[in-house]
Formats: C-alpha cells, structure tokens, sequence
C-alpha cells in the first residue's frame, strides 16, 4: 500500500471515528452494511473509470450508461420475461459493445474522449428516455426473482452480496493492473502513448480494452443499481455518477493525465465518497449540502496531498544540502 | 592584432557576468558543485563536458530557468543570488534550449519574437503584424533558412525547428548568447552558417556561451575553452590550448591515445537483410526509394536537412504509413501496418527524439528496457519483476550506463545515459535489423565511442545497421557503406573506398560523386 | 394538416404523467378537430420550460396547458405565453398570471389528507420521516405545509424531510440511514411518486414492513401493492387523467368561444383521493381501464 | 474565417433550410428572435468557457456558478433590494473572484483543473441551495425593474439586447484572442506551457486571467438567465450549462488539448447547439430525444471534420503520386 493511500486510509477512518463519537449508530452493522453496499455499486463502477484514466482518457457517459443498461435489463426481465441470465449476458455484452465503440472512436479515428464520451452522455440517456417514453421501467408488484435478487441486493452473513462481488473484482483487477503485462501497458501509454508505440505496442489495442473493461463494469454496476433501485426513470437515473466515479478515483490518487493511481486507491476513493454521503444524513446536514460536502472534501483531499508532496520534495532537497554542506568532501 | 593581444586586452575589460561558488543539486545528485567562470564582452567560450556534467544546468540557472542553491551571479557588477527568467533576459541574455521550445500552433515570425512583439499603440496590447514581419524577415535570411515567416512552426523538420530557435536567439538584443548543442540536429552545411553567425555576434562584441559535443566546432569558433567535470570547473583553456585532445582529457580525466575510431569491419558483408522496393513515404509521395541494407554491415544514412531519411526510418519500422511499395527482411515481405509488426520481424528503430518517443522518462531503467519484451519477462502474463531487474541489470553493466541502480527513474539520466538505455531495450532482445536515426545526438565524445563500439559489434553478430546521422565525420568515420538521400530518394551508394565529405556533400546536394582518382587528387 | 394544436407541457419526464398523456389521448378520440400533443421538457427546469413553449407558441400553438416547474416566480415568462394562445395551467397553478383557468389538485389538501391517513393509522401518535425529491419545489413544499397543518395539535409529528433530487439510489439509501439514525421514527411519508415504493422497498429489506407506518402519494404500482398488502396505510392520489381529459375539452370548447365551463377565478379542483385497502382494487383497475390496456 | 469555421456556417444554413422547408414558421421573426435571445445567454457563456480551454484548461462550475450568481442577483434586487446597478456589479466581481480563486489553485497550488472546476460544481451549486434553504429564487409579482429588464431581456428594433450584447462581446473577445498579445500568449500556453515560461511569460498570470475572463462572462450570463427565467430553484437551474459551453466550443474547432480553436468557431458552435435545440421543439420531434439529437450532431460533426482532414492529406498524397508517375523526371 503507497503513502498516498495510507494517507486516504487514515482519513477515512478519523472521518468515521469523529462522525461515530457524534453518532454512535454509525457503526451499527446494518448501517455498515446499507454502505457497504453503496461502495460495492459505486466501486465497480469507479474501477472501470479507473482503467480509462489511466490510459489518460476519461469516460464521461457512466452515467447515462448505468441509466440505459439498467433500463434495458428491467425491461427485458420484468416487461419482455426473458431469463435473466440471458438478460445479464446481454446488458454486459452490450456494456463491452459500447466501451468498444467508444475505444474505436477514440483509437482508430483519432476523437478526443472527452468528446467521445461527452456525446454518448447525451445520446444515451436520450435513447433511455425514448425507449421508456420518458416513463418509468421498474417492476411490477410482487414480481420476483430470488437469486437474481440474492446475488445482487441480498446478503450472505451480513454481509452484501454487492459488496462481496466488488472485494472479487478488486483483487482480479489489481492483479490486472498492477501485476500483469497489461496494467504496465496501460501505465506506460497513460505516461507517454507516442513512447509506448515506439517500443512495440499496441496501444491502439491496449486502450481499446481499458473502455472495453469500463463498458463492462460499468454494465455489472447498471444490473446492480437496477436491482437496487428496482425502478428507473432514465431522465434522471445514474445522473452525475461519471462524477463520483471520476471523484473517487481523483481522491484515491490518479491524475487525468494517465499514468497514475493505484486500485487500492480508488476503492478508498469510493469509501470515503459514501462515508460522507452517510454522514450528511446520520448528523443530520441538511441534504442540499450533501454535494458541497463532497466537493469540499475532495479539494481538501486533493490540496493536501499535493502539498504534502510539495513540502517532502522541500524537506529532501534542504536536507541533501544540509548533509553535502556537513561533510563535503575537500577534495 | 594576434589572438593573445585580444586575450590580454579582454582581460582588462570588466566582465559582463560572472558566476562565483554556484552549486545545484537535484534529489540525489549533485548537478553544480562550486562552479566559477566569467563572460567577457565579445568573448566566445566553448563549454564542454561529458553527458550529466552540469552544462545544461548551468545554462539553465543562467537562462533564470532553475535557481542555483547556493553562489551568487554577478551580470553588470550586479549580484544575485538567482535570476529570473525576466531578469536573464532583461540583462540582455539570450538562451537557445537543449530540448526546442517552440509553439507548434504559431507561426515562425511569431515564435521568434514571442514575448517581445512589437505593439501598436493603445492600451489593448494588440500586435503590430505588419512590423514583426519586417522584423522577422533579415533575420530568417541570416540563419540562411529555407522556409516563409508565416510558415507555422509544426509543418518544419526539427532542424529547421532549430534554426527557427537560433533566429529567436539573435532577435534580442543580446550581450550573451547562450547556444546549448544547437548544432546537434543540425547538417554540415547549416552548421556552417551558424558558425558564421557566432563569429558574427563576436564582431559586434556579444559574448556567446556555446555547448556541443562536437569539439572540431568548438575548436573552430572558440576564444576559450570551460571543462566542467561531475559540476565542477576541471579547467579552462585558452585560444591557443585549444584543441581536441586537451578538451578531452579535461573532459575525462585522462588521454585518449588518438580521436576514437570504431574498428572497420572484421568480415564480409552477408546477404541482404532488410530490402525497401519502391517506397513512398508522406514527405516524399511522389518518389519511390530502394535501399538494401546488408547482414554484418553498417550502412550510413547521410543526406541534408529534410531529405527524407528520417520519414523513410519511420516507414521501415512501421510507425508511418507507407504509400506504396514493399518491404522484405530477409526475403520475406513484411506486412509492417505498426511498430508491433516491426518488432516482431526483428526490426528495432532508436528514434531520434529521445524524450518523446525513444523512453519514458517517468519509467525505471529496467521498465523501459523490459517493455518492448514484456511477454518475455511475464508467467501467464504476470510480469516478473526479478526477471526485469536482470535484464537491466545485464545491460546496464555491459553498456555501463550510469546510474544508482535500474530502479531509478530515466527522466533523471544524462542524455548519453537515456540514450543507452534506448539501445539497451532494443539488445536485450534480438535485432536483425537496427536502425539508428542520429544515435549520437547530443552524446558526449566517450559515449560516443562506446556506442559506435556496439553498433559495430551488433554488426559482427550478423545484424543489419542502418545508420542516420548527419555527423559528416560520424557518418564516414562508422559506415561500412553509405546511402546518401536527396529530396526523398537514394541519390547515390558510397563504397568504401568513395569515402570522403566532398563525395557525401555531392550526393547529398544531388551531384554525381567524383571519382575514385580525383578525390586522392583533391586530398 | 391546418387542424389547431393544443400542448399539454408537464414539467418532467415521470411517470406520473402517463395517465395525463390517457387523458389526452382520450380527449383526442372526442376532439376530433384539434391536434393534441403532451410534451415533456428535456430537463426539469425553468429556462428550459419556457423554451419549449416559446418554441410551441412559433410552431403555432393554439393552446397551452401548463404543470409549470416554478409557477410563482414564472410570471411573465408565462403572461407572454398567455398573451399569444390560450394558457391553462395545471398541476400547481400561477394565479397572478393571465392565465384562464387551472385545472388541478390542491397539495395543500392533499398533504391534509396524507395527515388524516397518519392519523388513522397511529391513533396513539408518533413520529414520521418524510422523503421528497425536490424540497424546494412548491408541490413538495406545500403537501409538507398540508400535512404538516393536518397534523397540528396531534400527538403525531413531522420531524424532518430528507431530499433525494430525484436519485432513486439515494431515496432509497436515505430511508436506509434514516432506519439508522432515528430508530424511533414510526412512520414515513413518501411525498414524490418514486418515494413510496422506494421506502416500501428499504422496509422490506431491513425486515421492518409493517412495523413502521407508511403514508404515500401517488399510485405507483409498487405503492399500490403496499396499500393492498396493507403495509402502506393508504396513498393520496390526484388524477392527472382528469386534469388532463377535463383540461383538453374545457380548452377546445374556449377556443371555440364557449367559456361557460370556466368558474369566477377560474379555480377547477379535481380532488385528491385517498386510497386505502379498500378501495386499491377498483382504483387499479379504473387506471388500466383509462390507459386503454 | 478559417475553412473549419466556414464548414460550420454552411452546416448551420443547410440545416436551417432544411427546417425551413418542413416548417416554415422556423423563419417566423419572433421565432428568431428567441432563438438568438438564447444564442446571446449561451454564447457568452461559451466565449468564457473558449478562453480556458484554449489554455489547455476546462471549466466544470460554470452551470453551477450560473445557478449560485443568479440566485445572489435575483436576491439582492427583489429581496435586499440593492440598486440593480450595484447588485450587477456585486455579481461581476463575485464572478471574477470564482474565476481568480479557480487560477490560483490550478496556476499556484498546481491542481488539474478538471478536479478544481469539478470540486466548484459541486460546491456552489450546494452553497446555492443551502442560501435558499432549497427554495426558489424570484421576483414578487409585480416586482419592475425597467432598465435592467430592457437590457436584459428587452428587444432594440426586435433584435434582443442579449444578443446585441452577445455580438458586442464576441467583437471585444475576437480581438482580444486573435489581435492581442494575451491572445498570442494564451495559444502558446495551451500549446507548449513550460516553453513559454522559458520565454519569460508569467504563464500563471495569464492563465489566471482567463479564468477570470471565464468567471466574469460567466456571472455575466448568469444575470442574464436570471432575468430571461425570472426564477430559479438552485437545484436545477444552470444544470449540464457547462456542457453546452464545451460542447459549442468543440464544435468550433477548439481542442480540449488546448492551443486550437477559434472565436468565430465558438459562436457558430453555440448557434448550431440553439438551432438544434428549437429544430427538435417545431419539429415535433419528442423532446426526449432533444440531448441524443445533440450528441449525434456534435460527434457527427467531429467525426466529419476530423476525417475530412484525413481524406484531404490522403488525397493529397496519391495526387502527388499520380503526378509522378506521369511526368516523372528521368534523371
Ligand atoms: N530536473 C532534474 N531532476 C533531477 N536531476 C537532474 C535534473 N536535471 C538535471 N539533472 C541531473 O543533473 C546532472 C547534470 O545534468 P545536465 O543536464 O546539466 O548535463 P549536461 O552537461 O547538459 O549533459 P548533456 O551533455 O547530456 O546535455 C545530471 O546528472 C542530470 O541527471
Ligand atoms: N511533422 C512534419 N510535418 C510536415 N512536414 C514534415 C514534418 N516533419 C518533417 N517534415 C518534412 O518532411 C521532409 C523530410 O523530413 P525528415 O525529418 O524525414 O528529414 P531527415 O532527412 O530525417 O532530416 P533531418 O532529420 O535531418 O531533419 C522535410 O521536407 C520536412 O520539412
Ligand atoms: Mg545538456
Ligand atoms: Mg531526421
């Protein structure tokens, strides 16, 4: 675990000691496991952007992606009765199609991601809202499916099942990035792509599979917001998620400019992003605060650490010239 | 008048700058330690020193670029204990980068006098067009450029880039005129003209600090000679000390018995290896290049500024597209749709951008070496970090690249040492095919050798060399053949008996070569 | 074709609208001379509503009837609408503009109702939580206002609203954290249409339906199911298919100059109901029955 | 005008004519004239948005800063009942205050500016409806302000004042970014920042400054849509505005990379987006549709432009090959 995350940890866990003397039902295991659950929908989703950033790009359409996906698949269990096993393969094959068809854009016809994903945040949602008719997709009374919903919104020893199958995918892919030929590809490209080409990669691949990977977690993330939320209005579902996405991966230590971050990072990035959602509503903050409370926290975040770096690199260089001066050699 | 009177009479004069006990250090390392020289009016000192000495360092604090730790800088009987960049160039002190500085999405007139643009009147700052391009206009000529004012900076090639720097550097009303290897990337014939120019700047009574590793130009043009050694002052040498030897041994701490010379090939060329048939390229599309380079042989690529060669490296390593024609490496025909296709054939490029494209600076020495062999250092695609380290271990010590271990970062190494590491990642695998586009471009005289001795033994082994360079000494000095490219094609083959300047400038301009009994005339 | 088009502008994409867009469909079947269409503006907000009826009124607009997003600050924005067609509003009216006529519910009684269900419910009092996606909206702030007036000198209390803006992820966590943070709440109220179900959804889960009373508004399906389950008490449900298919005639037959349907001060409430486990079953199926399924 | 901006026109006129010819009302003056009422509110806001980006920056807040300044205006005049010439100037200088504060944390703090403007979203828009308490911002009925609603919201010879102001502005701003030393310096810094700091330009002061040039069009606009409302619940008001900006400036021609775009290109953008917008309303064309509408365009557009450049060089190439092949010098 770097510094940096160290760091994260430590506030994260003065933050939830000071919110617990405040209101001690902070630690209730429910309350625990109500956010526990959060993090597991919002770190999914915030390790797929964490793959696109570190190539140096960004994926801005999460959002209205978590709203389109999660639409379809209610529709095609609870409208269309398909499988919803069936249904699942088909929201993530489409999930990979989408984080394909943004990568091509962006690899093969050379647009810049922000414009790329910029686009499909309108166009999606749009389709979303059409295909509804800009109703609601949610379930009917009573219409059930146990292990669908076991998997996605039940626990197993209170624990969620949401939050167990982030802890799964957050070892598989910090094996990915950090120790596989991949995750360097990924650095490498995020930290000069031009460079990386020159030494015989692909990147055009590479990045391609970074959009893929978010496509597809971000797909697993709309089949659990969907079960979550059981009801979707695709005008307002999953709005701003690419912003808490792309927080929590900022507060967890990656720089837009790619190149950097580490997983553990993002996923305490989601922590504490839901520790504070909890908190406004356990301290009673009136909610319109809810999102200035995250901004805060972030640059505050953000302003630290930078100056934290700032203040070692100081600290190094005047004690190299403390000891040079000490016991310089007369030669 | 001879030189010494000038020396003596020089003397007299009160400096225009002088550094006393300046030191800089970077985390680790120690770039200046206690350095102290002096700049006289109409004084041209050439500054020499290995890769990492400190040259570009102190340029840097001169430029108000970096503040030194310690020292202080005395410009006009002023001291400071560090410039600004305002202030540098306030006192009139004009700075050509290392690495250029120019802004690709501006125009040359513009670029040149970035930040002193002349203004109409009014309070809305707006630019007088009109007048900078009259401005601009002598100043372009006497670089000798070959390109329009209002050419943006991006349609250039680097060299012309380069001049573009240079016109920059004369537009200001200079007393000292800093030129940090501005010949690096430059050809014969241009690097001529901007000798011309410093012996101009001279007769107006500017000072000119000028870097190279070139020491025949140094010897040329420089009234004093400054060795610094590992940031330290290790000597200076006056007119008539110059000469290459002394400023090597300064340089190195020890005599080099004669100027280093790679060895000449011990065998006979093998079979073609790497056969380019009627290639087009996007600099030149309309004239298609043959070219063989050969096992075993080290084939020099000699041409002037934008003649295509490096468009053509590009192309053979797949990084460009190719506009017709074909490419076979050893009989077979390559496909080379990117980089990938390339190195998979056994075909490697050291770009001539180092920085930008040859490594990547934020990467250790043994992720960069590793990288274009990833797969190689992986168990079911999990990357060995043991087996990484090795590998850098191995080339760090066989090509002794200096530094703290293969953990540090590249972005931290002298040129000479990044450029090694490039090499590095491409011997660590199997190249049948290198090629080299300007391999010693700003590359100190003992890394120098050091690389030509590896080219050569990469040659020995069977491998095809094909050298780009536009060092007319490097070029006949290493090549056991060379190519010479004028205006996109091959405009002649040199044999190694053919070898001399006049032949390779000949070719280079278009001209057919003199033959063989001529040149021994002419010598 | 040269038929006269009357708009129905709702003022966002819900669900809720659904039934208004029955009610206009059905007073198309009996309006055969007339072009109805229902819009949905592409965003909840003001700039954004009132581009879309300057938009309508080029188009040529005969008529419009409007669910404004902030009706008493809209004032002009809606004069010069109603100085071009003919302007209704509904949903919550903007009585100091020249509008003709509003045709809707009252929140103020509603939330008065919502207060009479609690009421039966907790003869013993208690303490309610509310939920709503958008506290500032006036609808929101009215039924609170309502249920509030209704509760007053009971021994049941409002303790506090908690604001999602329209996030159904984070209504339903706010029920979660407020199962947390104020174990003794007996009773919550879901003032938007989506926070009923979503309040229904977070007791199921937490093992606590029927234990904590539940009041709703609106007819979501899932609130319905609650209602006949008999885990919501009972839900306060307006009729957007009246407001619409009352709306669309009584704006014809204006148009047509018959103004004999429009009372002084042009107030036309259509009451809000309450629907308990009694009534659950004939409502549904009046709703499918409008919808025409 | 550039041939990318000249694109543009012509892509603005085809599809006008084509409105046209389906509904003829497009044409109708007071159909215009709100249109280029919006245009006015918009590209202001797109010009100050142009100015950073051009940087190589991105301003996130701005929908946020329109929601938080409005209300502040709005509040000062109907419910402090401040001078409007003074509120307006109050509302100025906050908005330049919003943009310095911005420059600073990114030019001296050194923080990317998509988390500095991203962190500002968040917060002034909580800020805004913490000082409502979640409520509206809006005049009392019968509330007059003459002057104030003639300038902002009035019509000269049925041209709206917001779009004369508009024009005023763009004039100013063209001169400024194409003629002005400032304008120079700020291509060069979106280009090549540490290479115009070598050239002793006080790079951050010139970034800075646009940030500010992007508060104060902001705060200004900000009035605007304040008067063109009359009413504004924080939470909603000014929502995705920072996308429209972006995304007019994008269609203009601008790099998100910084150093390209041109003024022209910025309102020809911002008139497309509010052509599009009244298209999708008179064509009856469902309004859930009206943000995919804009996303197709807008990658639609990009796509074009950017393989209409590659088509050129390529063509380029093989024209120069043929002429070879045909008269190709023998040597
Ligand atoms: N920004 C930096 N951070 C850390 N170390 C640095 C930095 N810049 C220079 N150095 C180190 O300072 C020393 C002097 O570098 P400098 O660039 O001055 O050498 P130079 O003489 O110009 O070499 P070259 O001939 O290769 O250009 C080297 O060891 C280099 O690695
Ligand atoms: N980025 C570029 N855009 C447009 N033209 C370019 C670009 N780079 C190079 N050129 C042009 O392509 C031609 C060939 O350039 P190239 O760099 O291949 O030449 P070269 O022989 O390697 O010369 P050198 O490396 O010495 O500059 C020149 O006319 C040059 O002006
Ligand atoms: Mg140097
Ligand atoms: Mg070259």
């Amino acid at each position: 675990m770097s510094k940096k995350d160290l760091g994260l940890l430590v506030l994260i866990l003065v933050v939830g000691a000071v919110v617990t003397a405040i209101n001690p039902r902070f630690l209730l295991p429910i309350n625990l496991a109500n956010t526990s659950n959060l993090i597991g929908l919002f770190g999914i989703l915030s390790i797929g952007q964490a793959f696109v950033i570190i190539t140096g790009g960004i994926e801005l359409s999460v959002g209205s992606v978590v709203a389109l996906l999660g639409t379809l698949f209610i529709d095609f269990i609870a409208v269309r009765e398909l499988d919803w096993p069936l249904a699942f393969v088909l929201i993530i094959a489409l999930g990979a199609i989408i984080g394909l068809v943004h990568g091509w854009l962006i690899t093969r016809l050379k647009l810049q991601p922000f414009v790329v994903t910029l686009c499909g945040l309108l166009i999606y949602r749009g389709v979303a809202r059409f295909y509804t008719a800009d109703g609601t997709a949610g379930f009917a009374f009573g219409q059930n499916f146990p292990d669908l919903e076991f998997l996605t919104a039940g626990r197993s020893y209170g624990v969620p099942n949401s939050f167990i199958a982030l802890i799964i995918i957050a070892i598989v892919m910090w094996v990915v990035l950090h120790r596989s030929v991949f995750g360097r590809y990924l650095y490498a490209i995020g930290k000069n792509e031009e460079a990386a080409k020159y030494s015989g990669i692909r990147t055009g691949r590479i990045v391609m599979a970074a959009y893929v990977i978010c496509g597809v977690l971000t797909a697993l993330s709309a089949i659990y917001f969907a079960m979550y939320t059981r009801s979707i209005s695709p005008a307002s579902h999953g709005q701003f998620y690419e912003l808490y996405a792309i927080a929590a991966a900022v507060l967890g230590g990656f720089s837009l400019r790619g190149g950097e971050g580490s997983l553990i990072g993002v996923i305490l990035g989601t922590v504490l992003l839901q520790e504070l959602q909890n908190l406004v509503n356990l301290l009673g903050i009136p909610s319109s605060l809810n999102f200035a409370v995250m901004g805060g926290v972030i640059l505050i975040g953000v302003l630290v650490d930078q100056q934290w770096g700032v203040f070692r690199a100081r600290r190094q260089m005047i004690d190299a010239t403390r000891r040079n001066v000490a016991g310089a050699p007369a030669e | 008048m001879n030189y010494s009177d000038v020396s003596i009479a020089q003397s007299a004069i009160a400096p225009f700058l002088s550094l006393d006990g300046v030191r800089k250090t970077y985390p680790g390392v120690v770039a200046l330690d206690g350095f102290s020289m002096e700049v006289r009016p109409g004084e041209v000192i050439g500054l020499v020193g290995e890769n990492g000495a400190g040259k570009s360092t102190l340029m840097k604090i001169l430029g108000g670029v970096t503040r030194p730790d310690t020292g202080t800088i005395t410009v006009d009987g002023v001291a400071h204990d560090g410039l600004t960049v305002e202030a540098s160039i306030g006192s009139g002190i004009a700075f050509v980068h290392q690495e250029l500085n120019l802004f690709e999405n501006l125009d040359v007139a513009a670029n040149i006098f970035f930040g002193r643009e002349p203004l109409k009147a009014g309070p809305l700052k707006l630019v007088d067009r009109s007048k900078l391009r009259e401005m601009v206009a002598p100043l372009l000529k006497r670089v000798g450029a070959n390109f329009s004012a209002d050419a943006p900076v991006a349609s250039l090639s680097l060299a012309q880039q380069q001049m573009v720097e240079i016109a920059k550097a004369l537009s200001i009303k200079a007393r000292l005129v800093i030129l940090d290897e501005p010949t690096s990337s430059l050809p014969i014939a241009e690097t001529e003209k901007l000798l011309d120019v410093i012996k101009a700047l001279k007769a107006e009574a500017i000072s000119v600090i000028f870097i190279s590793h070139r020491l025949h130009e140094v010897e040329r043009v420089a009234d004093r000679v400054v060795v610094l050694r590992d940031g330290m002052l290790a000597g200076t040498l006056p007119k008539n000390q110059i000469n290459h030897d002394q400023m090597v041994k300064l340089m190195i701490g020890r005599m080099l018995k004669e100027r280093e010379r790679v060895s000449d090939s011990a065998h006979a060329p093998g079979g073609t290896a790497l056969s380019a048939r009627a290639v087009r390229t996007s600099a030149y599309p309309e004239r298609p290049v043959d070219l063989d380079v050969r096992h075993g042989e080290i084939l020099g690529f000699a041409g002037l500024v934008g003649s295509g060669r490096t468009e053509l490296a590009r192309v053979l390593f797949g990084i460009d597209e190719r506009f017709g024609g074909s490419v076979t490496l050893d009989g077979k025909t390559l496909k080379l749709g990117s980089a990938a296709d390339a190195v998979a054939s056994g075909i490697f490029l050291v770009p001539e951008d180092r920085k930008l494209t040859g490594i990547l600076l934020d990467l250790s020495i043994a992720e960069n070496i590793s990288l274009p062999n990833l797969p190689a250092h992986a168990k079911h695609q999990l990357v060995s970090t043991s087996a990484e380290i090795a590998t850098a271990e191995k080339q760090k010590s066989n090509l002794g690249i200096k530094a703290p271990s293969v953990a540090t970062r590249t972005g931290t190494l002298s040129g000479g040492n990044q450029q090694k590491v490039v090499l590095a990642k491409w011997l660590a695998m199997n190249p049948k095919v290198m090629i080299l586009d300007e391999p010693t471009r700003g590359i100190d005289i003992g890394a120098k050798a050091e690389i030509y001795g590896l080219m050569r033994a990469l040659a020995d082994a069977g491998v095809a060399v094909l050298m780009i360079s536009s060092d007319m000494e490097e070029v006949i000095g290493v090549s056991d053949r060379i190519a010479v490219m004028h205006e996109g094609q091959i405009s002649g083959i040199l044999e190694k008996d053919d070898f001399s300047q006049e032949n390779v400038l000949r070719l280079a301009v278009g001209k057919k070569p003199l033959p063989a009994q001529a040149v021994g005339g002419a010598q | 074709d040269d038929k006269p088009t009357l708009a129905f502008v709702v003022n966002g994409a819900s669900d809720f609208w659904k039934a208004a867009e029955a009610g206009v469909k059905k007073a198309q079947g009996e309006l055969p001379d007339y072009n109805l269409e229902l819009k949905y503006p592409e965003q909840s907000s003001v700039a954004i509503q009132q581009r879309l009826m300057d938009d309508l009124v080029t188009a040529g607009v005969k008529g419009i009837m409007v669910s404004a997003v902030d009706p008493k600050t809209s004032t002009d924005g809606l004069n010069k609408i109603a100085s071009q067609t003919a302007l209704f509003t509904t949903d919550s009216d903007a009585p100091q503009t020249k509008r003709v006529a509003y045709i809707g519910s009252s929140n103020v009684d509603a939330g008065k109702q919502a207060a009479e269900i609690a009421k039966k419910a907790m003869p013993d009092g208690g303490k309610c939580l509310g939920f709503v996606g958008l506290l500032g909206a006036d609808n929101a702030k009215e039924r609170i206002q309502g249920m509030k007036d209704g509760l007053a000198g009971t021994k049941i209390e409002l303790v506090d609203v908690r604001g999602d803006d329209i996030d159904q992820a984070r209504a339903k966590k706010n029920v979660e954290d407020a199962l947390v943070a104020s174990p003794d709440i007996t009773c919550m109220v879901g003032f938007y249409s989506y926070n009923t179900p979503r309040i229904y959804e977070a007791l199921r889960d937490a093992g606590k339906l029927g234990q904590i009373t539940v009041v709703g508004f609106d007819d979501d399906p899932i609130t319905l199911g609650g209602v006949k389950e008999g885990t919501v008490a009972a839900t306060v449900v307006q009729q957007p298919f009246e407001w619409a298919y009352q709306g669309m005639k009584l704006m014809a037959a204006y148009l047509k100059g018959d103004k004999s349907g429009i009372p002084e001060g042009g107030l036309i409430i259509v009451p809000t109901k309450i629907i308990g486990k009694d009534d659950v079953d004939a409502y549904a199926a009046n709703l499918k029955a409008m919808a025409g399924k």
